[in-house]
């Protein structure tokens, strides 16, 4: 239970029967057997780039009974949000569309041959939808009183007073707290999970039978993440509203559902009672997900990775790869490094450290904002430090600042005993080449406009690494080797590559100029379960063959665990606790905050124990 | 966006695909882009139409066609061959004749006033003679003098003057203007003018706009404040007087001063767009993995961050020179259009207000109507290229 | 919110004497010499430097510079050179024309633009948008000068539907005249709003908040109305007072066609005359519209979009 | 949710502010009284200060607004000089230096606040304060020349207020402007001058009220207050200008000298013993595009409409007279030439053409044959034009329609001269120097305007003599300075009479000119001397045999050619009745018109 349900604690009770039939609602409701949602063989195409219609969804078939919860898993492309936008009737007209044959049943209604008008009178009255990203669902210009209030006076034609009183209550019951001044708030003012929460109280404003919930916490931090899915829980159970809660994370799964469907590539791969999908699971795929996160137990030496169970899609780094390696320098320069790791000073110190930004505000005034306040850590050859803490603590900062891509304002950062921050350009030009950083948008760090050959030598030629062009184009097809990639993708775009072959390339990146320490900023954040797995890999697999220090900064605790040797939690710019990765989860006393953070890891206790 | 279509934008985290490498070739963005103007209808359209006025210009700027544009072919305001036969004799002129009743050759009173030129003319006029008989009676010079050009001279007056009015046509296909030209080699050669002047107009504005705007947007601090001081003041100052100023300064008149004064006064919109472009790449994750690289900053200016804007660079370029054809019109109402010797779609339109009056509306109709072509067509192709180009797309 | 204001204000002043400072320099240093116009069919020598020395032309750079400088401050600019007309008088006088051709060409302008690019947004990518674009764009690549031949032609003249010219500034007389300006002047306007508030109306069309209004249940039409329009009308708001101040200048071509006398025709005359003073104040005085209208769109920004601080 | 309020709002002031700014304006022919002559001009009006005045149009205004000592007789042709202000024409004495001017008895100025919103009687101080005032160095007339040198002691005066900076000093006596009483004044001059009286006519000269330009300052072009029939009642500058009949103005009527014209004798015959004026209120308005006032014309909003002659084809048949729909409509046509010249000039001091080496005179004479004048005015003037070899145009003093020039078009002698003093052509075409140098010859006009159509002919002339062209327009007020300079190779040059006297057109060649108004910078001893004996001449044939001889020479020396003068064609509508072309361009007609 969250400070924030907990402050309130008179809620307001679930509205009666009777008073739901006076608000329009009509008379129908499915018998027991007859489920609240029918989908059958479900067909979706989308138009194509030449004109042509392309199937995306290929015959679905899943059932929503009322109140129950079900869930819809699966990675992204998988076909969960199509389903779910072609229940509401929001799929984007002229460029897709659902091919005959397709069932969608309501409440006993044929929804595909209702006409638009009543379509449109259901949505947000009986079934009310969800979204992801809370920020931009909520229209930018208009106070949340004045949007919750929309849908009361579209559907139940109340009075601007009352659709107002009544949002009032809305917001209270789904626990923000004074809700009077947040009516008048407009979306920007709020925080992502109170924007969520504003999200929640107008789907649930008219009391829908159904409320479906695409990906409503993926955008949010884990804490408020854990808040959210016990308030949807709560709701539910109060109403006894049906959901359909769609999500690509199988810990949540267990938290929320009574069933789970989960679906990929179009196709429904298995679908029962959560409690037996989750414990049981019959299809390969599905104990593939299960598998590949990181356990919160033990660390085995690797991760499992769909091909595991499914057959190789993608080539994975094959064991044995170090030795064909071609330049034999690099590894040699690096294993000596190993060799001498332990003994030797610690890589990287860093004391004291500290960052304030300045903002012009008024005339002649100025805001400070303290990014980093007082941060010291050292981190030993060859090891891992994660960095955890929710958005805006301050840990990508940190990494930016070891970087030198902001410069500190006070504190230092000794890196093999030199002070990075007192170097001249030439000496940081020579350093940078040993630290090197991998980004956390895989799409977004690599240059579009640049061949993955491009992309590879490009270090080399500015740090003049390798001979002449043929040298380190040679060198490049030994990174890609090394990353697990095939030689022939030299010649491609990044635009063609998945986001974990993206990934690889940004390491590969990297690797070309030989670095002792990696930043690696959320670097796997963004990718699916499976891909996700498969990196984590390679990032193991790496440090052992080549001897890499890790500066590891994530907000996903099971990942952090899994692949660091020390940890440090992050608040507001400060370091509040740091200790060894297995101290941090063994139970033990913590500091408040890490201990919110362990208590809202998804499905702690439940799936993830039974996968591990 | 195959995988995921529901095309709500986010740009910086596209849904992942999955098209692992496959045996088909490597398509650089560029590719795509051609790939997807190629499947435009329209766009294709337009670009055919926009290469055949290409093409046209080839032929003219060669000299293959319309090299003799500035020929009088016809009578004064032949009309186009379509309409003739409806003869417009009313208004033709006949106070002012008298002009061509004169003899230039009669013998006139010096009233005592020494010719110094006496001798010389009195041997041209004599040896011209044969000819001028016709019309001068009574020649005063001595003939029988062999003069050494009297070939040339006789060359020169092979044609008497009356019969040039006689061979002119009184029709054409596209009609003549005041002087007689040809109003369809005109708007021909017109358009080799006028796409040049838009092109050579566009690429300046263009170039200037994108330099100081990646300067601006990439290095911000004072280069920044500088150069958005120089912009504040450029837009600031009424885009006409501006014209005026900068042809004032410019001098002399010609093409290059048409291209220098649309060139000069409108890098500002190009400016605005190339330094948001800038800020928002310097953030990009790509570009502070090549400063982590150690990529130097000219090298991340122009060779990570340029490309990656450069469809906002073309798109630019093609709707300046949209706009510059149409304001090279407006530049010839203001007097700073395109010298005697050379004719431009501007010169064209700007004679036209007074012929419309006098019911001559073919010159109005042929320039208008071949612009309209051709910028309708640039301005689609142009629309295509964006879509083409967009990344939101990719 | 004053510190704000107070502060750009004060960044005007850079700007403002980089104006001052270009158009001085580019009309003293090139500019005609007004006196040789002045003098008259007879002048000798003699009366040209008498001219100078009365307008203060034969000073050093520097001074003319500083009274250039002192009139901009007072804003008093003296008299023309041309007419002995008080500049102060010649712009208030030419202004009223030139605003009651251009306020309602802008208003009609921006309503028809929206209506009717929301109405082309809402059938986006059907036949009838691909319609308009295509007509639009033909529209848009006819130059001005042609509409205004042809249509002082067709309608004053031909049809007779209007006057041909002149200018009253009555209501009555407003009517009488200004409609067919207004008119082209709007047939030549209309094409190219309609496609810029189209985009405008598309970026929001896409965007994820429009999605949840569907999900409410939100009827199309106060989709469209409400939502949608809403959001794009801040970029709209933003074009509409940025082209306020080029409305002083006026549509110079309409005022010189319609003989309406308006600050543009009278721009265009001052710089034939080399009426230096008339260019200064003109210039000066869009040169602050301009800026003054650029914080005006940064206010209505913050009015109409809550997200946007000023800082 | 609004979301327009801001243009919305604007749009609301604005029409608030409407009615404001409607003070200031003529009201629309639509509600105008019954009685209302509606006239334009083509430019823009600059002042109505007599003595600032320096352009056509604003000299038209004020002519109805002042009145000077002498005026012309509307009817008279060629123009004759009648008394206006004065009672009867000056007496001349003192071998014509001395002119004794009595004044008329009773005349008034307009009442203004300036003279206490009462009418004033002008006296002979006001004629001495209005002919200092036009030497006045703040002022600047334009005008000056009209008596610069002339009056004993003025120049004097003038040049002592300008060397010192220092305001003119109205106070001081001038030894030549001798006030004798209220009504009468003596002017002294330095010379015998026969054309004085013109001056004492021109619309510059017209009387003013010394406390009106006091009262008024540096604003007194805006504040017109004269003794003439009209009174300006409202003016939106550069715009619009509403004249109403003078309260005060005295009594007078049509009373002029048709002479044998039949035209002017049936004017005459209808309007004699009419009231001046007899329209009570004229509106002026600035129309620039010539097919506005046309159209406008064409609907009946102005009534009487100055044809300019490259609309002429749309009005007028090829014989020149008005097309049958315009007849129908009863519309009247009056054609007159205008009192000018058009002439293409070479700078003799040009370093590629200037110069008396035969070559550079062949080469000067070779350029002005390949002028085809036919064409310049069949295509650019419409056939709007006649030819005019001669330097005096018709209708002023001295005019011979009976000269011819050497110079008639004919590019074939052009290329046998250009041949003959060895310019030949090169490999391009075009021909070379004697010296083998490539040249071209470069044509000035003014950038601004419709002169364009000029350089197209004048290129097209070259071309035909193989002679390289090269265009040059730049903006007027730069034009002038080249010019004065003698920095202008050749250009289109156009003069119109300042006063029907071919002496104002001689002098556009007289060697001291130079850099003034002699633009082709020629100075030559023989013809300044037969210039300067000109100059103390009647006229007569002495006179004209001598402007013989200089017109040649500015041919054989391939000085200048004459072309054309323009034909001048008023549109009237029908209810116009009484109006007659005036012989000065810068006299406006309507004080003598009516309307039915």
């Amino acid at each position: 239970m969250s400070s924030i349900e907990s402050a309130n604690p008179t809620l307001p009770p679930a509205q009666p029967e009777g008073a739901a039939g006076v608000s329009g609602r009509p008379d129908h409701r499915p018998s027991g057997t007859d489920p609240l949602l029918q989908v059958a063989d479900l067909r979706v195409s989308f138009r194509d780039e030449a004109g042509g219609w392309r199937e995306t969804l290929h015959g679905v078939n899943f059932a929503v009974a009322a109140a129950r919860s079900v869930a819809l898993v699966g990675e992204s492309g998988s076909g969960k949000s199509v389903s779910s936008l072609a229940v509401m009737g929001l799929l984007p007209a002229r460029v897709s569309r659902i091919e005959p044959g397709s069932v969608l049943r309501f409440a006993g209604q044929d929804l595909l041959a209702l006409p638009a008008q009543q379509r449109r009178a259901l949505r947000g009255a009986q079934i009310a939808m969800v979204f992801q990203e809370p920020m931009s669902s909520l229209n930018p210009v208009f106070r949340v009183g004045e949007q919750i209030a929309e849908v009361l006076r579209l559907h139940q034609g109340l009075s601007a007073a009352q659709a107002l009183e009544r949002a009032r209550g809305l917001l209270d019951e789904v626990g923000l707290p004074d809700p009077g001044r947040r009516l008048r708030a407009y979306p920007h003012q709020l925080s992502g999970g109170q924007q969520q929460r504003v999200m929640i109280a107008m789907a649930i404003a008219c009391e829908p039978q159904l409320l479906i919930a695409d990906e409503p916490t993926t955008a949010l931090d884990v804490t408020i993440q854990r808040q959210i899915l016990e308030l949807l829980a709560e709701l539910r159970a109060r109403r006894s509203m049906a959901m359909l809660f769609i999500t690509h994370d199988l810990g949540v799964v267990s938290d929320i559902a009574d069933d789970v469907v989960v679906m990929r590539h179009g196709v429904i791969r298995e679908q029962g009672p959560a409690a037996q999908v989750l414990g049981a699971p019959k299809d390969a795929y599905t104990r593939a997900l299960l598998a590949c996160r990181p356990p919160l137990v033990g660390r085995p030496a690797r991760l499992l990775q769909v091909e595991d169970f499914m057959g190789a899609v993608e080539p994975g780094p094959a064991p044995g790869v170090a030795s064909v390696i071609a330049d034999a320098s690099c590894n040699a320069h690096t294993a000596a490094a190993t060799a001498t790791a332990a003994a030797a000073t610690p890589l990287l110190v860093v004391e004291g450290l500290g960052k304030v930004f300045s903002t012009r505000q008024g005339l002649f005034g100025q805001h400070h904002f303290t990014a980093l306040q007082d941060v010291s850590f050292t981190l030993p050859r060859g090891k891992t430090l994660g960095v955890v803490g929710e958005s805006g603590c301050g840990k990508t900062t940190l990494g930016l600042t070891l970087m030198r891509l902001h410069l500190p304002t006070s504190g230092r950062v000794m890196f093999d005993g030199a002070d990075l921050s007192t170097l001249s350009d030439q000496g940081w030009q020579a350093m940078r080449r040993r630290i090197q950083i991998v980004f956390q948008n895989p799409y977004a760090s690599l240059n579009p406009r640049f061949t993955v050959a491009e992309i590879l030598t490009e270090p080399m030629l500015v740090h003049g690494i390798g001979m002449d062009a043929a040298d380190r184009r040679r060198r490049a097809a030994a990174l890609l080797d090394q990353v697990g990639l095939p030689g022939a993708a030299l010649l491609r775009y990044p635009h063609e590559f998945s986001g974990g072959q993206r990934q690889r390339i940004a390491i590969a990146r990297c690797l070309a100029l030989e670095p002792e320490l990696l930043i690696l900023d959320e670097s796997v954040s963004a990718l699916d379960v499976s891909v996700q797995a498969q990196v984590i890999n390679l990032l193991r697999d790496l440090q052992a063959r080549l001897g890499l220090s890790y500066v590891f900064i994530s907000h996903d605790l099971a990942v952090v665990r899994y692949l660091s040797d020390r940890v440090l939690v992050m608040q507001s710019g400060q370091v509040v606790e740091e200790g060894s990765a297995d101290q941090l989860f063994d139970g033990g006393q913590h500091h408040p905050y890490t201990e919110r953070l362990l208590a809202a890891i998804p499905g702690r206790g439940g799936a993830t124990q039974r996968a591990g | 966006m195959n995988a995921n279509p529901l095309a709500n934008p986010a740009p910086q985290h596209p849904v992942p695909q999955h098209p692992a490498p496959q045996a088909a070739p490597a398509r650089g963005l560029w590719q795509i882009a051609v790939r997807r103007l190629l499947r435009n209808r329209v766009g294709l359209a337009s670009a055919a139409v926009v290469a055949a006025f290409l093409l046209l210009i080839l032929t003219t700027a060669s000299g293959l066609l319309a090299r003799d544009w500035d020929q009088q072919y016809a009578v004064s305001f032949a009309p186009p061959t379509a309409i003739a036969g409806n003869p417009q004799d009313d208004d033709a002129v006949g106070q002012g004749g008298t002009g061509s009743q004169i003899d230039p050759r009669a013998p006139v009173d010096l009233y005592g006033v020494v010719d110094p030129l006496a001798d010389v003319m009195a041997r041209i006029h004599g040896l011209s003679a044969p000819q001028a008989a016709a019309v001068a009676p009574e020649p005063t010079s001595v003939s029988g003098v062999v003069d050494p050009i009297g070939d040339a001279l006789a060359r020169a007056k092979a044609v008497p003057k009356s019969a040039v009015t006689q061979q002119r046509a009184v029709s054409l296909t596209l009609g003549a203007d005041k002087w007689g030209r040809s109003v369809a080699l005109k708007v021909v050669k017109g358009a080799e003018t006028s796409v040049l002047v838009g092109l050579a107009a566009a690429a300046v504005a263009t170039l200037i706009g994108t330099l100081l705007g990646a300067l601006a947007g990439y290095c911000g601090g004072w280069v920044d404040a500088t150069l958005d001081w120089l912009y504040g003041v450029f837009t600031a100052i009424p885009y006409l007087l501006l014209v005026f100023a900068i042809a004032a300064v410019l001098q002399q008149k010609g093409v290059t001063t048409i291209v220098l004064i649309l060139g000069l006064t409108g890098w500002t919109g190009v400016y605005r767009l190339i330094r948001a472009e800038y800020l928002k790449h310097k953030a990009r994750e790509y570009v502070q993995a090549a400063r982590a690289i150690g990529a130097s900053h000219l090298r991340r200016m122009f060779v990570h961050i340029l490309p990656n804007v450069s469809h906002v660079v073309l798109v630019q370029l093609s709707q300046q020179v949209v706009g510059f054809i149409k304001a090279e019109v407006i530049l010839s109402f203001l007097g700073f259009g395109v010298p005697v010797d050379v004719v431009s779609w501007g010169s064209m339109l700007n004679e036209t207000p007074n012929e419309l009056i006098l019911g001559k509306w073919w010159q109005l109709a042929a320039a208008a109507v071949m612009m309209a072509v051709l910028v309708t067509a640039f301005a689609m192709l142009t629309d295509a290229l964006r879509d083409a180009l967009d990344p939101r797309l990719k | 919110m004053n510190a704000y204001l107070l502060r750009r204000v004060l960044q005007m002043i850079p700007t403002l004497f980089g104006v001052v400072l270009l158009v001085f320099l580019l009309f003293n240093w090139v500019g005609g010499d007004p006196a040789y116009v002045l003098a008259g069919k007879f002048s000798n020598p003699r009366d040209i430097e008498n001219i100078r020395h009365q307008l203060g032309v034969d000073q050093p750079l520097y001074v003319q510079l500083g009274i250039f400088l002192r009139q901009v401050i007072t804003f008093d600019f003296g008299n023309s050179w041309a007419t002995q007309e008080p500049v102060s008088h010649i712009f208030l006088s030419r202004l009223g024309p030139s605003l009651a051709l251009m306020i309602p060409m802008l208003v009609l302008e921006t309503l028809l633009g929206v209506v009717l690019a929301l109405a082309v947004a809402h059938v986006r990518d059907s036949w009838i948008d691909r319609t308009l674009t295509l007509l639009t764009t033909s529209a848009m690549s006819i130059s001005l000068l042609v509409y205004i031949i042809v249509g002082q032609y067709v309608f004053a003249f031909a049809l007779g539907w209007f006057p041909v010219q002149g200018w009253s500034s009555t209501p009555q007389g407003w009517v009488h005249y200004a409609v067919l300006p207004i008119l082209l002047g709007l047939a030549v306007s209309l094409a190219p709003a309609i496609r810029l508030y189209r985009t405008f109306v598309l970026d929001e069309i896409h965007q994820d908040y429009v999605r949840t209004a569907r999900a409410k249940g939100v009827p199309e039409w106060r989709v469209m109305l409400v939502h949608v329009l809403r959001n794009a009308s801040i970029p709209i708001i933003t074009n509409v007072l940025a082209s306020l101040p080029a409305l002083l200048i006026g549509a110079f071509l309409l005022e010189r066609f319609f003989s309406i006398p308006g600050i543009g025709r009278e721009v265009i005359l001052a710089v034939e005359r080399s009426d230096f003073p008339v260019i200064k104040a003109v210039t000066v005085a869009v040169a602050v519209a301009t800026m003054v209208f650029n914080l005006l769109a940064d206010l209505a920004y913050k009015w109409v979009d809550p997200r946007v601080e000023l800082s | 949710m609004s979301v327009f309020p801001l243009p919305v709002a604007l749009f609301l002031s604005a029409l608030v502010s409407l009615p404001v700014a409607a003070a200031d304006m003529p009201r629309p022919p639509a509600e105008a009284s019954p009685k209302v002559l509606n006239v334009e001009i083509p430019v823009p009006e600059t002042t109505l200060d007599p003595a600032a005045i320096q352009d056509l149009y604003s000299a038209q205004m004020a002519s109805v607004i002042f009145e000077g000592l002498l005026g012309y007789d509307y009817l008279a042709r060629p123009a004759k000089l009648v008394p206006l202000l004065a009672d009867g024409m000056p007496e001349i004495s003192d071998g014509g230096k001395q002119w004794l001017v009595h004044l008329r008895h009773g005349v008034r100025f307009a009442p203004d606040e300036a003279l206490g919103n009462k009418p004033r009687e002008v006296h002979a101080s006001d004629v001495v304060f209005t002919l200092e005032r036009l030497l006045d160095p703040e002022v600047h007339s334009p005008f000056s020349f009209l008596l610069e040198g002339k009056i004993v002691g003025l120049d004097a005066a003038a040049r002592r207020a300008a060397d010192q900076h220092a305001h003119f000093n109205y106070q001081a006596p001038v030894a030549g402007l001798q006030v004798i009483d209220d009504y009468t004044l003596r002017i002294q001059l330095n010379a015998p001058d026969v054309n004085f009286g013109h001056a004492l006519a021109q619309p510059n000269l017209g009387i003013v009220a010394p406390e009106v330009v006091r009262h008024y300052g540096d604003q007194i072009g805006g504040h017109p207050v004269g003794t003439g029939p009209y009174r300006l009642v409202r003016w939106v500058r550069g715009s619009a200008l509403s004249f109403e009949a003078n309260p005060v103005y005295r009594k007078r009527l049509w009373n002029f000298d048709p002479g044998t014209d039949p035209e002017a004798r049936r004017i005459a015959s209808r309007m004699q013993g009419h009231a001046i004026p007899a329209v009570p209120r004229v509106e002026v308005r600035v129309i620039a595009e010539q097919q506005s006032a046309l159209l406008a014309f064409r609907k009946g909003e102005l009534d009487i409409l100055y044809l300019q002659n490259k609309l002429a084809p749309v009005a007028l048949d090829g014989r020149g007279a008005l097309k049958p729909d315009l007849r129908k409509l009863g519309v009247q046509h009056e054609v007159t030439t205008e009192p000018e010249i058009l002439f293409n000039y070479l700078n003799v001091e040009d370093p590629l053409v200037g110069g008396m080496a035969p070559e550079r005179i062949a080469l000067r004479r070779a350029i002005l044959m390949a002028q085809d004048d036919e064409a310049f005015i069949r295509v650019i003037r419409k056939g709007q034009a006649v030819h005019l070899p001669y330097p005096v145009p018709a209708g002023v003093v001295g005019h011979d329609p009976a000269y011819r020039s050497l110079l008639e078009y004919d590019p074939a002698a052009a290329n046998a001269l250009l041949d003959a003093f060895g310019y030949r052509p090169g490999a391009d075409g075009f021909r070379r120097t004697p010296q083998g140098q490539p040249f071209a010859v470069r044509y000035w006009r003014q950038s601004e305007g419709e002169t364009r159509e000029f350089e197209e002919l004048y290129k097209r002339g070259l071309d035909q003599i193989h002679v390289h062209f090269e265009g040059h327009p730049v903006p007027f007020p730069d034009l002038l300075k080249a010019e004065r300079a003698c920095q202008v190779t050749t250009r289109l040059g156009a003069w119109i009479a300042d006063y029907p006297d071919g002496d104002d057109f001689m002098q556009l060649f007289y060697g001291p000119n130079t850099h003034a108004n002699n633009l082709a910078c020629f100075q030559n001893a023989e013809w300044d001397a037969m210039y300067r004996k000109s100059v103390t001449l009647v006229p007569g044939p002495e006179r004209d045999a001598l402007y013989h001889r200089m017109a040649r020479m500015l041919e054989t020396l391939g000085v200048a050619k004459v072309s054309h003068t323009r034909l001048h064609h008023m549109l009237l509508q029908p209810k116009v009745v009484g109006f007659r072309k005036s012989m000065v361009s810068a006299v406006a007609e309507w004080p003598f018109v009516d309307l039915q």
